[in-house]
């Protein structure tokens, strides 16, 4: 048999996102890297919420189930339960997934169950027409906020770890290269991967994420994330980052010898839940570099592990009945006519 | 020592909720079971879970009917009812027939326990009692308990807590029970706590022996076995027999049942069954909500499995939703409401069928779906096969309605084998055809392929879709036509459902009674007395409410009057009122949190039927 | 030049997404409305924020209807069709009139919109229209918009932009329009962007310059004012309306506006309109989800606020449970549903008449509520008003039922002056007397007390309670009579609503036609029509559809046929049936997204005026 | 006027929990708090879910309100909005605020309403009587887990931190003087605070916090926090806590001094994270004890603040129209009759 391509997993329905929404090269990385991951399009499921981004599904040759706003976490647990064997996908929003979606979202990730979930983050509602979300910065003008927003964001991987997630990663629509490489890792992760995409919404919110793809801007906004790799960036790597006690510093390299730079390790919780928190605008002279990539990483059972081997042993220790037996139950009695 | 024939009777033991009364009563209703009488019981225990000991609120009550006749109720007034402490009196003592017997624990009616009953200082309840006819004997089960305890090796407040075993033996006696299925009972129960076993079984056997030797009781009762269907029987409570029907229709249709489900009095019992059965592959899932739950069992019905879930009315509320998002991916799902009184959170742990509107109308748009109930305790089973078959064969969202009572009540019930079980046959999608998501054959209904079949990827969604094509469609004259379709596939579950009947009664009655769900009893019972008088009544209970079955109509038509008695203010009749508007229909409602009696029903009917022959 | 004078035209304009034709509308009807017409809008556009641009599922029409008569509907066919593209010509042609004029963007019909817009290979469809007796006029809009602006300084993708806006000059000339309202409108919107404001001006009298001088048109049109009532006028669309409504109701009332809401198409308008008003002290809080949006508002009534949310259906089944504390706890609620197409998420910018069922019968337990329903944009204001009169006046949950064409469409409305606002008198508690909090008027309701206030504290809850004192009763009798004074009390609502009346025709027509919401422009349009032509025809229209309004029963029973016409497969139709028996009820469905015509409900009401004389 | 007491607070209402739950205990500290905090019974509200604990307002001679299951958060929400002068108190269980009532739970947090939330676990949903909670422990045997449950337990006050409450804090039924103490800080709080009370279901769950309770087991098992003071405890306060890194460490004041030892600081999230980290059970050499008292608190705007903010500023910015303007708008127009 061939190898599979990208076109195998591409369906024939017309793509409907406003020209230059980054939902494109979302789309775009994952049908890139599904070919990659060793199952075949019908071992292959995307469910997702409402909103644009959820439309995600139709665009895949896979199966895919368009379900009802903020619940695609469930309906994929159901699925995934019944079915572990196949490869999940979860598609949602920072309002399907963050604002009506949000108790499902963390109780999927404190049971970890074995899939994807791509929170496509564009800080607004799309779909809707441009209401700010539960990530629109505060003061934030939109239609349901002319007088500016007055809600605290949430803090998306802080919200997950404190959830305590299993995987915990950032992404951005605009760098592909570094987008597959998350969703490969994602897909590798055994538990509930929580990947949140910075998206672009060029209609209602456009240039929410330029400080972090803007050529210009992002050598100095940006921290890329890899697994054992001291922390640094800048364009030449001029900067660096320390710890100092409990304190994240950023360090000029001039200064400072790369081993006394914090070395990143996703297995460490607390080390993740700081690099959660380099949350404020990357702007000014001590800013901290908004994290990409892979925060946190840890082997948990999962869920439908946990099921399926309660469900083998019982098997194993218990004599199975017949059904027969089964509706006779313990204690019968028998009438004569 | 007479003793006196009876047909049937009905016996209420009420005491504090920390007293043991559910389990005394099952425990009469299991040996009265095995000893081949029809029965039928109503636990009634208080929303809190321990209320205040001694008080009226505390009070948990089960009452058992049975008899050597058919038995369909938990009966109306008592014949006899076991008072542990004043409380249980006061709460119940109307509940009890005139002159009837009245057995109460001597140590729950000092001052304490008439203070926390609420009876004024210098009351004299049991006095009372005697004055109004009523037959009461007390008996220091406290005392008597202790007692026989007092080399048990258990504590005082230990040994107390047996004295319901003390009253369970002493109605044996008062009944003629065996102590067999008690005892082994016990034995199982306390396999590992030897002490508290031989103590529980030695006051088991002292109520049984006070009985005997103490005199202080003028009758003895025996009630014969019914003349039942031959064949092997069970008890079984509602909740039970549902999650068993589950289970059966499942392995039928040889597909893996789901169940997803948030905890919600009364509903909760079938989590718990189901949770039990892992060794035959059963997956119970507790979600955190109902919203979770409802969906979970979509993303296993799109899977391929038997998804089930089930609540009680205010998580009803929130699944509809997801009952929608059903409805339009055609998938089978079962979804299961243990009603209970409402609105909001109403009483939890009272019985109502108040639910009904919700379940037939209860949606966001043009949301047809099928609407089954159950109507008694046995027949829960089958009426969970069926709505499991419905769901699968035609691929379409089923309700299927049970209540508080039906959901705890207990009955006997012949199994039946499984081979006898009816086959189901979902329309599945065979690896190798061509697969269109929303072609549909002649009853309407799709195909359901899953996930990892090859050459069957598809996308579904809650947007209106093309037929045949599932694609997302917008367009006009499709949306009408699937609206359509959705309504006459739920139409044509019809066909495939027994016609209407008259179950009892004449074929062309003055008063037919048409009910539906837990009130079948009691109309039953109704109707029954009335047909032995020669009154011309007919009883017909719903299964299927929406659609409504087959030659429904034409059995409308030939009453004079037809009598729609519900436990709400009226849900069923508007409905057939707007599909049947010549039919002449008279609701009657009782909005208590209790079952009808029969009495009830009876005399309605009667009065309806002296203003038909004056007419 | 011919200038032809008319009763009324109905121009659509339709183009890409992203030509701007809901902007190209909204002016033609401002304009027109200033012009003194009577008008009516139909917008009418994609679910997707932005569909392919080019493709037929990306286009956006705007429909007006006006007229020197009273228009009550968007109209039927068009009168003159301005496509910007070959796939809005493609989806709108069969809706122009035989012989309509047909204006087209020259620019908009190259091979590549062709081919998008689904045209196979070599397909004429300009030539077809012609051939199909379309009068067809092809302007080069693009290229002549080009060419104005070549010095603007504009580039031409942005100089393109402004091709609607001549469009809507050709069109002004067309008809006869005044330039000034939509040059002010430029002003104003552009007040910071003078190049662009220039521009626009340019291109918007390019356009009627060339109506005037490129004679290309054989006739013009002229339609006079309309006798609409003397006074001062207004556009508005129903949500804005619906939005002033609240506001005016909780000033009248002397409470503060607290609307919580969740987005939600096409509800969401309501929460950008009041979110506008801080100054005014309105509260408009966006929840997480629905379940926060209505619970948030059950805390604002406890609170003393008059509490609002509004939402569609898919939104509503997630409030159901919230609304049912609601009823429980007896707090003024107005709960919106901006109705669109089902069921799930359905046809989310489509309208549609399908939530009735959910809202009069969608919760657990015995649970009525009042609903009432919005009949067109400018009844928005009234219906909002009383609905919030009603909720206040009888401490009871409102369900008001809108839906996507009464919300986006657009009339001009008469607005009232404050003074003449009925005053809103809710049963408030005053400071130093007694309070039980379910002690009730002589019309079973409560009175209001709010945190803060000194001596009523109380506690209340979803658990059944205690009439009088409130507290928690699981008492049987109580809970009957609980549930039936609920019911009470909402019935009771009908005698503080006006009485049913014929609107229009016969006092004792041999048909009836009966409907409620959207349906009543295209109903009125029909009858009016009939009734010229001297049929025995009349209309009632429900405000109030639970409790239906008194007098409604002998006005139905007076008609040999009552006609029930409903954007959805017949809901109102078997509420009135099983209240009604006797009517002989025929029920007219449409489920296509879109409302209905006039001709449809005239043609078949004429139908069945000739099978009534044939019986 | 006298100054209240306890019995101004208290309702006429029988008090209807098992004897022996903790929920009496917690009521009377409540009770006794109450009348020290300047608030008057009428200007106070208690708004509840449903559950054993949420039938905490009925016991109270305050305004109260017994809701729907999981929903007092955001009915307080709206309660408080409208009314930002009133002193509100959500009384919510591990099952009503944690499972189904998670969405509303987390965005009142990050919203930061100043209101109290007491958050009554139990580990147990008592009831509906006795199945497990999100914070039963893994392997728990209930009724709808008869094989143990497989559901890996939320970390209540790590997932308030994830969600940005600014105040976090845990108390115990059976330690009456310091839950107390717990409380006042709450109510002194301004924001939305977060308190985990320990509360022993003598019917479904007994037992589940002896170790933080027993006299002999507690004081190797218990942490009680005081901003400013080392972290230390122990029968003679033997053992302390050091930070080695990003590591706590159990140590011996044999061989360490006060001055070595981690010094609480509830303003600092990270050390707050690593103290809601404490969480395995305390058995064994080197395990770390729970932690009872406050773990951060942070002064943020708080929503009602913000939203009255803006309504001032909205009315004081633009003249107020009057009714009869607002309804006539920018465009009108006369026709004559
Ligand atoms: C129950 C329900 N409430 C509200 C909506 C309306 N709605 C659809 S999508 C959406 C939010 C979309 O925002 P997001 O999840 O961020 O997705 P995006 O469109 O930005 O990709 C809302 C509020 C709905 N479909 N269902
Ligand atoms: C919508 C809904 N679902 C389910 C229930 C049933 N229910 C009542 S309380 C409760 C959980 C109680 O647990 P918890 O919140 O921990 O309170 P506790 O009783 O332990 O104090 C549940 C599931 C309900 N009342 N409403
Ligand atoms: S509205 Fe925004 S998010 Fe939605 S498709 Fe358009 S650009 Fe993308
Ligand atoms: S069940 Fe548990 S939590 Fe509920 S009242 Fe009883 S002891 Fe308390
Ligand atoms: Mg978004
Ligand atoms: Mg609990």
């Amino acid at each position: 048999m061939n190898p599979l391509t990208a076109p195998d997993f591409t369906s024939d329905q017309d793509v409907r996102w406003c020209p230059g929404c980054g939902d494109y090269s979302i789309l775009k990385q994952v049908q890139t890297i599904l070919p990659e991951l060793g199952r075949s399009p019908s071992e292959t499921v995307f469910v997702s919420g409402i909103g644009c981004s959820s439309r995600f599904p139709y665009y895949l040759n896979t199966y895919g189930l368009h379900g009802i706003h903020g619940r695609a976490t469930s309906i994929a647990s159901g699925l995934k339960m019944l079915r572990p064997e196949l490869s999940v996908w979860v598609i949602t929003g920072d309002g399907d997934g963050l604002s009506i979606g949000g108790n499902q979202l963390i109780h999927l990730l404190r049971r970890n169950l074995d899939l994807q979930i791509l929170l496509f983050n564009n800080e607004i509602y799309g779909l809707t027409k441009g209401q700010f979300s539960p990530t629109s910065e505060l003061g934030k003008h939109t239609k349901s906020s002319p007088w500016g927003s007055i809600d605290h964001p949430f803090n998306p991987l802080a919200l997950a770890l404190g959830a305590d997630a299993t995987f915990v990663a950032r992404g951005l629509d605009r760098d592909p290269v570094h987008l597959r490489g998350v969703l490969k890792a994602a897909a590798a992760h055994r538990g509930s991967s929580l990947v949140e995409i910075y998206q672009n919404c060029n209609v209602f919110n456009d240039g929410a994420f330029e400080p972090y793809s803007d050529k210009k801007l992002r050598d100095l906004s940006r921290l890329m994330l890899e697994s054992g790799q001291p922390l640094r960036y800048g364009a030449e790597g001029e900067w660096g980052i320390v710890l100092d006690g409990l304190q994240p510093k950023v360090v000029s390299m001039a200064d400072y010898s790369l081993n006394d730079l914090w070395i990143h390790q996703p297995e460490d919780r607390t080390k993740a839940w700081i690099l959660s928190r380099f949350f404020d605008e990357p702007i000014g002279e001590n800013a901290l570099p908004r994290p990409f990539g892979m925060l946190y990483a840890e082997d948990r059972p999962r869920y439908e592990e946990l099921l399926h081997g309660q469900l083998n042993a019982a098997r194993d220790a218990r004599p199975k009945q017949t059904l027969d037996e089964l509706l006779a139950g313990h204690n019968t009695w028998t009438l004569e006519g | 020592m007479e003793t006196t024939d009876l047909l049937q009777a009905t016996i209420l033991f009420a005491g504090d909720s920390g007293d043991g009364m559910q389990l005394t009563g099952f425990q009469f209703s299991n040996t009265t079971a095995f000893q081949g009488n029809d029965l039928n019981t109503f636990p009634d225990f208080p929303a809190e879970i321990r209320a205040p000991a001694g008080t009226v609120s505390g009070v948990s009550g089960f009452k058992i009917h049975f008899g050597s006749v058919e038995i369909h109720t938990p009966g109306g007034h008592a014949d006899t009812l076991v008072a542990m402490n004043a409380a249980a009196l006061k709460k119940y003592l109307d509940e009890v027939k005139p002159r009837g017997l009245v057995v109460v624990n001597r140590g729950g009616f000092d001052a304490k326990n008439l203070h926390l009953a609420g009876y004024s200082d210098g009351a004299q309840p049991l006095e009372e009692a005697k004055a109004r006819g009523f037959e009461v004997i007390e008996v220091d089960m406290s005392r008597m308990v202790r007692e026989a305890l007092i080399d048990s090796g258990l504590g005082t407040r230990e040994a107390e807590r047996s004295k319901n075993m003390f009253a369970l033996g002493l109605v044996y006696w008062l009944y003629q029970r065996d102590l067999g299925p008690s005892e082994r009972f016990l034995e199982q129960r306390f396999y590992n706590k030897p002490e508290v076993l031989q103590a529980n079984l030695k006051v088991l056997k002292s109520g049984y022996h006070y009985g005997e030797t103490a005199e202080i009781f003028n009758h003895r009762y025996h009630i014969g076995p019914a003349a039942l269907p031959a064949g092997r029987y069970r008890n079984i409570t509602g909740n039970e027999g549902l999650a068993l029907g589950l289970i059966a229709a499942a392995e039928k249709a040889g597909l893996r049942l789901f169940y997803a489900g948030y905890p919600i009095t009364p509903a909760s019992d079938i989590l718990h069954e189901l949770s039990k059965h892992k060794e035959r592959g059963v997956m119970s899932f507790q979600a955190e909500d109902e919203i979770a739950a409802v969906t979970a069992a979509i993303g296993a019905a799109f899977g391929g499995g038997l998804a089930v879930t089930a609540t009680s009315g205010p998580g009803m509320a929130l699944k509809t939703e997801g009952i929608g998002l059903a409805i339009m991916l055609e998938l089978p799902l079962v979804i299961v409401n243990v009603q209970r009184g409402g609105p909001s959170t109403g009483l939890p742990t009272k019985t109502e069928q108040s639910d009904l509107f919700q379940a037939v109308h209860g949606r966001n748009g043009e949301a047809p779906l099928v609407v089954m109930a159950a109507q008694s305790p046995r027949d829960c089973f089958e009426a969970a096969y069926q709505a499991c078959t419905v769901a699968l064969e035609h691929m379409v969202p089923v309700i299927l309605l049970s209540d508080g009572y039906i959901g705890n009540g207990a009955e006997p019930w012949k199994f039946p084998s499984a081979e006898a079980l009816p086959p189901i046959v979902p329309p599945l999608f065979r690896e190798g055809t061509p697969y269109r998501p929303y072609e549909r054959d002649e009853n309407h209904v799709r195909r359901w392929a899953w996930p990892g079949q090859e050459g069957a990827q598809h996308r579904i969604g809650g947007l209106e879709k093309q037929d045949g094509s599932g694609n997302v469609s917008y367009e006009a004259e499709n949306h009408q036509h699937m609206v359509k379709t959705r309504a006459a596939k739920v139409e044509r579950v019809a066909q495939f459902v027994p016609e209407a009947h008259i179950e009892l009664g004449a074929e062309h009655p003055d008063v037919l009674v048409i009910g539906w769900g837990s009130t079948h009893g009691a109309i039953r019972t109704a109707v029954q007395n009335l047909v032995v008088a020669g009154a011309s009544v007919a009883q017909v209970h719903l299964r299927l409410i929406h659609p409504f079955p087959r030659g429904l109509e034409k059995l409308l038509l030939r009453a004079k009057a037809v009598l729609v008695p519900e436990l709400n203010l009226g849900q069923l009749h508007p409905l057939l009122q707007a599909t049947y508007p010549k039919v002449d229909f008279r609701p009657l409602h009782k909005i208590k949190g209790q079952p009808f009696l029969a009495s009830e029903i009876e005399e309605v009917i009667a009065e309806l039927l002296a203003t038909l022959e004056t007419v």
